[in-house]
């Protein structure tokens, strides 16, 4: 067996992987990355980046559709679109390829080694990893697990042929005419969104009272609006039972049993860690139910053993993944760092888009502050109406003492790229006055930040 | 070609060097493998060492005679088989543990050049001197508001920012209160003139003040205090103080107001046993001493403490000054044992010059009274003709209402009045 | 070590005849590790002799000899071969002079070679120093460097008390520092390496500071005092360490004195962690310290599980940890 | 003092530098020492214990009511169990001092006693052997790159580097895992034959010592279970002499033979040549069958002679003369069986040549693969957190958390 020693060994190349192992890399650490499947994780391969190339297209389609039926609000017209979603799925793939190599490009410069194959602990120090040409056993001084997560399977509804995880979804060959989904969270409302505009007649089947249960209602009551345009047909508090012969048989709000007619199913309730394989029952970890327990410098209950990004649980989002993959690296290299981050943002990419930094009202106040909060529509802003994007609204939430911005959420068609200002408002711990003491450019969506900021503060100038 | 070393074996358990006494091979020789190589000899026996690989042997180490060291190199061979010998595994995993290094974090600085002038870091391995107030644990979820700049710049200066108050915002730190923080150090004195104080210095309920803290809690949770605070004109009692002060001897040192008071509450509690008593409220006993052992409440270095003079009713005017002397001496240095600082039955708590007017002393529980001592001041009183000047002292004593009425409590504050207003019925034995 | 623990035999044997040396292999042979070497020779096979192989027999046989008035010194060949004496050692020689109230003594010196460090695996590396310390009547003592252990044992040959005289193998030939990894130092080259010629002692219960330091005690003893010395070395943190040199009766004072001047403290053996003779010294440290300690005390010690062989340098405590210790202890405010 | 009383100290026949005197080794006859019947009262054959029970006679022929039944194809292969076990003994010996390990202890001289004993047993009888009867193994067809691979405390130790090297375990080859402390096997093999009566199986066991170890009260403890208990046990006492430097004579005190030490407890004793492989297999055979039979335990005493070292840390020349091993009268194993097989036309010099180097060949190719899986101090380890498992069936709370602590 071939035998490889390093001062780091990463377990996983997703987004947590990757970085932490370029980081490494750049602190002059010997480190070694170990991936079964490609370079990325399922953020590059099957997830954030394939989808929202997927949802792009399917806006664009949109647009050329309205225009056909004559619905444009501004004298556009189509002759009778047609979309090849082959086509676009190639796209989205040459994307994703391009993607690998970059950050196969990356590790290399960093001086990364990179080992293809599946790996298993022997203890907490020591891998197997099975590669095509044989196993090859790692020695590390330091091990990052960094295994990311999978779909969730129902037992009754198991993945194969026309019962698909947002992995299929993402390559199927033609767009389903049919297409249900089970589970109403941000996964199955944006595949399910984009199909629906692509022309599939898609049924939402959500467990829950209502759909997206982690934003509060005021925020996504405009994308349960916009899904009953686009003629999605939304079933709340409805629990799916089993398929037969392309019909979805579920149990409906009142308790009466329903079939939906479906040429594909589309299973998004949730995801957990993928390290089936890993070993982990060979170590002595302390767990938090399905995720690996970590301290505030990711360090597991093992000396010298790391957990970053999903496997050790929510909020399952790439970008979390990715400051504490850069956190560890700096901590194997002895730098003094704890993770200290007072917010990470989160996007739904339905229609219209939501954005969520820090608290909601109802959690501020669950948490025992005396807050006030400032509200600004988009129909009261230039910009959106100039992109016939009126829908929705910025709202900040601030300490009522000394106006502490405590959190800020949006939802509105293209708001997603706010994101940026709503984290670095909360992370640098700016207050009301700070915002609205910033000039924001104008004519933007932006400036609903700024708008709001002066509500709150009592005095705003455009409503 | 790769070359091989071959060391000494340990060829004894802790044997620690061996002679080399013959050499079956010399420079040039090519040796096939378990051909032997060299003889050794340790005190325990003569060894022989085969070589383990084949090649052409290229140095031989030492002379006969020569004592090597086990672990040392005793033969470099020239071997044929291609590869160097395969790195050494990394060391055995007890000292693969990842050690952060110690030396100052400058040393292992991020790649990107940092901007600003490096903060001056404190090096780890100093200690924080010791008196230096315990850093607060992080208060629950109240994290630190600054931005990730000056946390990154506070983690590398080894700074815990919640020591830090921030000049900004909404307590935001910005980055001169840090700067100044760090060049100051966490204590030292500001720069004069009236900056804003904000430091808030924390300091950890332990030990003595600990125990302190309980028993006054304790005392008023359970106690429904009664204080009355009563006159004494002690003009008299001061006379003959001055009058048996002249003389001071070893045995009859100088006299305070306290032993006058002792010998009073002596003759007072004769009367009323009810308040020479501990009240066991778990139990629902009162339990009245016979032996008076009256508990002076002493202010030392490390707090309040209250040495017990037992059977004050056994002992004389200077008597009981010379015991209040000798506790309250090793009460203030320390060294007053567990035993001189219990078993009290009442209480004298007196903060002499600074007694004020009048006090509401916590009972020592589980007593059920105190007396407290308040300043002497010259007042003027009405003789019923005229305002004369007399040395007055007030008594401010507080009783357990659950076992006292307030009447008894006010008989037992007369009868001391007028024992303290005159003196000599301290001497008569009644 | 080894010619300083003979020599201290010898000077004993030439200075009373009533001193007799005797255990497995000891007499023509000069003991395994050598340490009885020409006693036989000089003070005939009367004084010096091989026995059967039965520990409960030279223990046994040594108290009588005891009782009757000589001064045995016996050897047991592995401190881990004790177990079969064990029963003699508790129930007879720690209890002679209480249960016959002075009556009958025992006077001896019950020398065993101790510890890991050489690859001998779960029966030649064990460290049962709990099993005396615990034991009322007995007096147990770990000599560190060959100046100590000449001093100590004839201390012990000369005390009227029985005596567990443990000496730790490792040190037999050298200090040992835990880097396993690096040519042995012989004692030729160390200051306590040497031992003066003819009659000396050191008195027992009197702890050695061999490292003056303010930031942290670290108290031990045994082949742990390298260790401990190298850990302050390479982490820098400035370690008053304390050799304890005799267990039991226990120098108290200097290690009370040494934490209520640093303020934290760490306690070293390479015997097994839970209930070690590491845990009576934190026990002592807490009850006369408790004010004085700025952080917990922490003990540094051998894994709860039986000596293994090939993974001896994961087992024994090496100053990777003991820095890692010392360390942890400093950031500790 | 001037008392009458001395002390007495037995010295060995002669010392470093003396010529080696065996004069108070009696040897009878091969053939001399009459088979009593298997169910034969001990008080019938007391003077056995004073006796050697011979075969091989100085012709190398097989005489006397001992010869054993076996054909000369067994014989050959008890001889080759035995060569395999010396060559064995001198590649690990010499992988010792190439430091590819920390310890080892040869069979020299006394390979017989285990290789004719396994043969003479039946599957599932257990042994509680010391740390010099590897021929049970051997003459088991254990593989040797195992025990090599235990001997190097390699990446594939069965014993995941816990032991010192040569303390096998073997369930499945009825070879008890061997504890460093001596004579402790000794009545653990009896509680073991007890069991098997209890549980009215046919499984017998064989208890193992050294001359020197029957000083210990362990060896003790044991004959006194086995006598009362009737145990179907097989009580074997290696005197091969030396217990590293001390003569038998020190153990043995003033008995004349180990044997002896049966007749104390009524438990039938026999003494035999432990070179002779016929006659230590006869003996062997007699002893098993009357415990098989339910007639309880039999005190056999090998007297043979440990040609080597005590083990790779010894050097007998400090204590016995250095041409002592060459004159011991009882020859060598191997050397008899095969002038026997010559002697009666099973064997031949040339044969006997032939086999040596297919056997060396044979333990050097087992050396060079138990080597690939790596040695003590080089190539693959086992784990360090091999440490903290077996420590209890499930590790306890406070080992957990030792294991996280170090990290592996």
């Amino acid at each position: 067996m071939e035998e490889i020693a390093c001062r780091l060994l990463v377990i996983g190349a997703g987004p947590g992987g990757y970085v932490c192992a370029i980081r490494a890399g750049q602190l002059g650490i010997d480190t070694v990355i170990v991936e079964r499947g490609r370079l990325g994780g399922s953020c590059l391969n099957v997830g954030c980046i394939p989808s929202k190339a997927l949802i792009h297209v399917a806006d664009e389609f949109e647009v050329l559709s309205t225009a056909a039926a004559g619905k444009s609000a501004f004298g556009l017209t189509a002759h009778a679109p047609k979309v090849d979603f082959a086509k676009a799925v190639v796209w989205k793939d040459e994307i994703v390829h391009r993607l690998n190599n970059g950050v196969a490009g990356l590790l290399r410069k960093a001086r990364v080694k990179i080992v293809h194959g599946e790996a298993r602990f022997r203890d907490g120090k020591t891998v197997v990893v099975e590669t095509e040409t044989g196993s090859t056993l790692i020695r590390a001084e330091a091990v990052v697990i960094a295994a990311g997560s999978a779909p969730v399977e129902l037992p009754f509804l198991p993945f194969g042929g026309d019962i698909i995880s947002s992995t299929e979804a993402l390559s199927l060959a033609e767009v389903p005419k049919r297409l249900a989904v089970v589970g109403g969270g941000y996964i199955g409302l944006e595949l399910g969104t984009a199909f629906a505009k692509f022309g599939a007649k898609v049924t939402v089947v959500e467990a829950l009272p209502r759909i997206l249960p982690l934003y509060d209602e005021e925020l996504t009551a405009p994308v349960a609006r916009r899904l009953h345009e686009l003629g999605v047909e939304v079933l709340a508090g409805a629990k799916a039972e089993g398929a037969e012969s392309g019909k979805l048989r579920i149990t409906n709000g009142n308790g009466q049993a329903k079939k939906i007619a479906a040429d594909k199913i589309l299973v998004t309730v949730g995801r957990t860690p993928a390290v089936a394989g890993l070993g982990l029952e060979e170590l002595v970890l302390d767990m938090d139910g399905r995720f690996i327990r970590i301290g505030e410098r990711c360090e597991t209950s093992m000396r010298g053993v790391y957990a970053i990004g999903d496997v050790t649980g929510e909020p399952m989002l790439a970008h979390r993944a990715m400051a504490q993959g850069e956190m560890v690296a700096e901590i194997v290299a002895g730098l003094p760092r704890a993770w200290d981050k007072r917010c990470i943002p989160a996007i739904c990419f339905t229609d219209p888009e939501i954005v969520s930094a820090g608290l909601s009202p109802d959690e501020a106040r669950a948490a025992g502050h005396e807050i006030k909060v400032g509200q600004f529509p988009f129909s009261a802003n230039g910009r959106a109406m100039s992109r016939h994007a009126e829908r929705g609204f910025v709202r900040v939430v601030a300490r009522a003492d000394h106006n502490l911005v405590l959190g800020v959420q949006a939802v509105g068609q293209g708001i997603s790229e706010l994101a940026a200002a709503f984290g670095l408002a909360i992370e640098m711990g700016a207050t009301l006055e700070d915002i609205a003491g910033t000039i924001h450019a104008h004519p933007t969506m932006g400036e609903g930040l700024q708008e709001a900021a002066l509500k709150a503060l009592g005095h705003a100038l455009h409503i | 070609m790769g070359e091989h070393v071959v060391k000494l074996p340990d060829v004894g358990e802790g044997v620690a060097e061996a002679e080399l006494v013959e050499w079956h091979v010399k420079v040039g020789d090519i040796v096939r493998e378990d051909d032997l190589l060299a003889s050794v000899m340790t005190d325990k026996a003569t060894v022989e060492i085969p070589s383990p690989v084949e090649g052409e042997v290229l140095w031989t180490g030492g002379e006969i005679g020569d004592t090597l060291a086990i672990g040392s190199a005793l033969v470099r061979v020239k071997t044929a088989g291609g590869e160097a010998p395969k790195a050494a595994p990394p060391p055995a995993p007890e000292t693969a543990e990842v050690l952060p290094p110690v030396e100052a974090p400058k040393a292992a600085a991020p790649a990107a050049p940092k901007p600003r002038a490096p903060i001056p870091e404190q090096p780890l391995a100093r200690p924080a001197p010791k008196r230096e107030p315990v850093a607060m644990r992080r208060a629950p979820g109240e994290k630190p508001i600054a931005s990730p700049a000056v946390r990154l710049e506070a983690r590398e200066a080894g700074v815990d920012l919640r020591q830090v108050t921030g000049s900004g915002p909404g307590g935001r730190v910005t980055r001169e209160d840090l700067e100044a923080f760090v060049a100051r150090g966490p204590d030292a004195a500001r720069s004069p003139g009236l900056a804003r104080r904000t430091d808030i210095t924390e300091i950890k309920i332990v030990g003595l003040r600990r125990r302190i803290a309980e028993k006054m809690a304790l005392s008023k949770a359970r106690i429904p205090h009664i204080t009355i605070v009563e006159e004494v004109d002690v003009t008299a009692l001061e006379d003959l103080r001055a009058a048996l002060n002249k003389k001071p001897t070893a045995e009859r040192p100088k006299l305070t107001v306290l032993p006058f008071l002792m010998r009073a509450m002596v003759r007072a509690l004769a009367e009323q046993p009810g308040l020479n008593a501990l009240f066991d409220d778990d139990a629902g006993i009162v339990r009245q001493h016979a032996g008076v052992h009256i508990g002076i409440a002493t202010q030392t270095p490390t707090g309040l403490v209250v040495p017990v003079v037992k059977h004050a009713e056994a002992r004389g005017l200077w008597e009981c000054a010379v015991e209040v002397a000798r506790l309250a001496e090793r009460a203030r240095d320390g060294t007053a044992s567990r035993e001189e600082l219990s078993g009290s039955t009442i209480t004298i708590t007196s903060l002499g010059p600074l007694g004020a007017i009048a006090t509401t002393p916590v009972i020592n529980y589980p007593e059920v009274a105190i007396v407290g001592v308040n300043r002497m001041a010259i007042r003027p009183m009405w003789d019923g003709r005229a305002f004369v000047p007399r040395k007055m002292m007030n008594l401010s004593s507080s009783f357990d209402h659950r076992v006292i009425d307030g009447w008894d409590a006010a008989v037992f504050v007369q009868r001391l009045k007028e024992l303290l207003e005159t003196p000599a019925m301290l001497f008569v034995d009644a | 070590m080894i010619e300083a623990i003979r020599d201290a035999m010898d000077v004993a044997m030439g200075r009373d005849e009533k001193v007799v040396v005797f255990g497995e292999d000891v007499g023509f042979f000069g003991g395994v590790f050598r340490c009885t070497q020409g006693l036989q020779q000089k003070y005939g096979a009367s004084r010096c002799f091989d026995t059967p192989i039965n520990e409960l027999g030279i223990v046994g046989a040594a108290i009588g000899m005891a009782a009757y008035g000589l001064r045995p010194c016996v050897e047991i060949q592995f401190a881990d071969y004790m177990y079969p004496g064990y029963d003699q050692i508790v129930s007879e020689a720690a209890r002679l002079r209480h249960r016959s109230a002075g009556d009958f003594t025992c006077p001896m010196v019950i020398r065993m070679p101790t510890g890991g460090g050489i690859f001998g695996g779960e029966t030649h590396s064990q460290s049962p120093e709990a099993l005396f310390t615990h034991v009322a009547g007995l007096m147990t003592v770990v000599p560190s460097n060959p100046y100590d252990a000449k001093g100590l044992l004839i201390s012990a040959i000369e005390s009227p008390d029985p005596i567990i005289f443990l000496e730790p193998k490792r040190l037999y030939n050298g200090p040992f520092d835990g880097h396993h990894d690096r040519p042995i130092t012989p004692w030729s080259k160390h200051d306590l390496g040497e031992t003066p010629e003819g009659h000396y002692t050191i008195p027992l219960g009197q702890a050695a500071v061999r490292r003056e330091g303010s930031a942290v005690t670290v108290i031990t003893y045994g082949s742990m005092v390298y260790v401990a010395l190298a850990a302050a070395e390479e982490t820098g943190v400035d370690a008053e360490v304390i050799d304890l040199r005799t267990l039991v009766p226990l120098d108290l004072d200097t290690i009370v004195a040494s934490v209520k001047k640093t303020g934290r403290c760490l306690v070293l053996h390479e015997a097994t962690l839970t209930s070690g003779f590491g845990a009576e010294i934190a026990a002592l440290v807490q009850e006369n310290c408790f004010f004085n300690l700025e952080a917990p005390i922490v003990r540094v010690a051998g894994w709860d599980t039986p000596y293994p062989h090939a993974q001896e340098w994961a087992y024994y405590p090496g100053p990777a940890r003991v820095g890692a210790a010392l360390r942890e202890l400093m950031e500790t405010r | 003092m001037t008392g009458s009383l001395r002390f007495h100290v037995p010295e060995p026949a002669s010392r470093p530098g003396g010529a080696p005197d065996f004069s108070n080794v009696v040897i009878p006859e091969a053939g001399s020492v009459d088979r009593p019947a298997v169910d034969v009262d001990p008080k019938d054959i007391r003077d056995h214990a004073f006796s050697i029970i011979r075969v091989l006679d100085r012709d190398g022929q097989a005489v006397g009511p001992w010869t054993p039944p076996l054909g000369a194809e067994e014989l050959v292969q008890g001889l080759r169990h035995m060569m395999t076990l010396r060559a064995f003994d001198a590649r690990m010996q010499m992988a010792q001092r190439q430091g590819k390990t920390s310890f080892y202890m040869q069979h020299t001289g006394e390979e017989a006693v285990s290789c004719a004993v396994r043969v003479a047993l039946s599957p599932g009888d257990m042994n509680f052997p010391t740390y010099r009867q590897a021929g049970l193994l051997i003459a088991d067809g254990y593989p040797l790159v195992d025990m090599m691979c235990q001997i190097y405390s390699n990446e594939r130790d069965p014993l995941k580097g816990r032991q010192l090297p040569i303390m096998y375990s073997s369930k499945a080859h009825g070879f008890f895992s061997i504890s460093g402390n001596l004579t402790t096997q000794f009545i653990q093999a009896v509680g073991w034959a007890m069991a098997s009566a209890i549980n009215g199986d046919d499984k017998i066991a064989v208890a193992w010592v050294g001359d020197g170890a029957t000083a210990e009260s362990d060896f003790h403890a044991a004959l006194v279970f086995a006598s009362t208990y009737k145990a179907p046990v097989v009580l074997n006492v290696v005197n091969n002499q030396w217990a590293i430097s001390t003569f038998q004579g020190i153990a043995r005190g003033g008995a004349g033979t180990f044997a002896a030490r049966g007749l104390g407890f009524g438990i039938p004793a026999l003494r035999v040549d432990g070179n002779d492989y016929l006659a230590v297999y006869s003996v062997a055979q007699w002893a098993i069958e009357r415990a098989r039979r339910n007639l309880g335990p039999t005190l056999v005493e090998y007297v043979t002679y440990r040609a080597g070292a005590h083990s790779s840390s010894d050097d007998p020349s400090a204590y016995r003369p250095k041409a002592e091993s060459e004159g011991w009268p009882l020859g060598d194993p191997v050397v008899r069986l095969k002038d026997h097989l010559i002697a009666i036309g099973a064997w031949s010099a040339e044969r006997h040549v032939q086999a040596e180097t297919e056997i060396t060949a044979e333990v050097i190719a087992a050396q060079k693969e138990a080597e690939r899986f790596g040695t003590l101090h080089a190539g693959g380890k086992p784990s360090a957190r091999d440490i903290f498992e077996d420590v209890y069936a499930e590790p306890p709370p406070h080992l957990r958390r030792q294991r996280q602590q170090i990290g592996v």
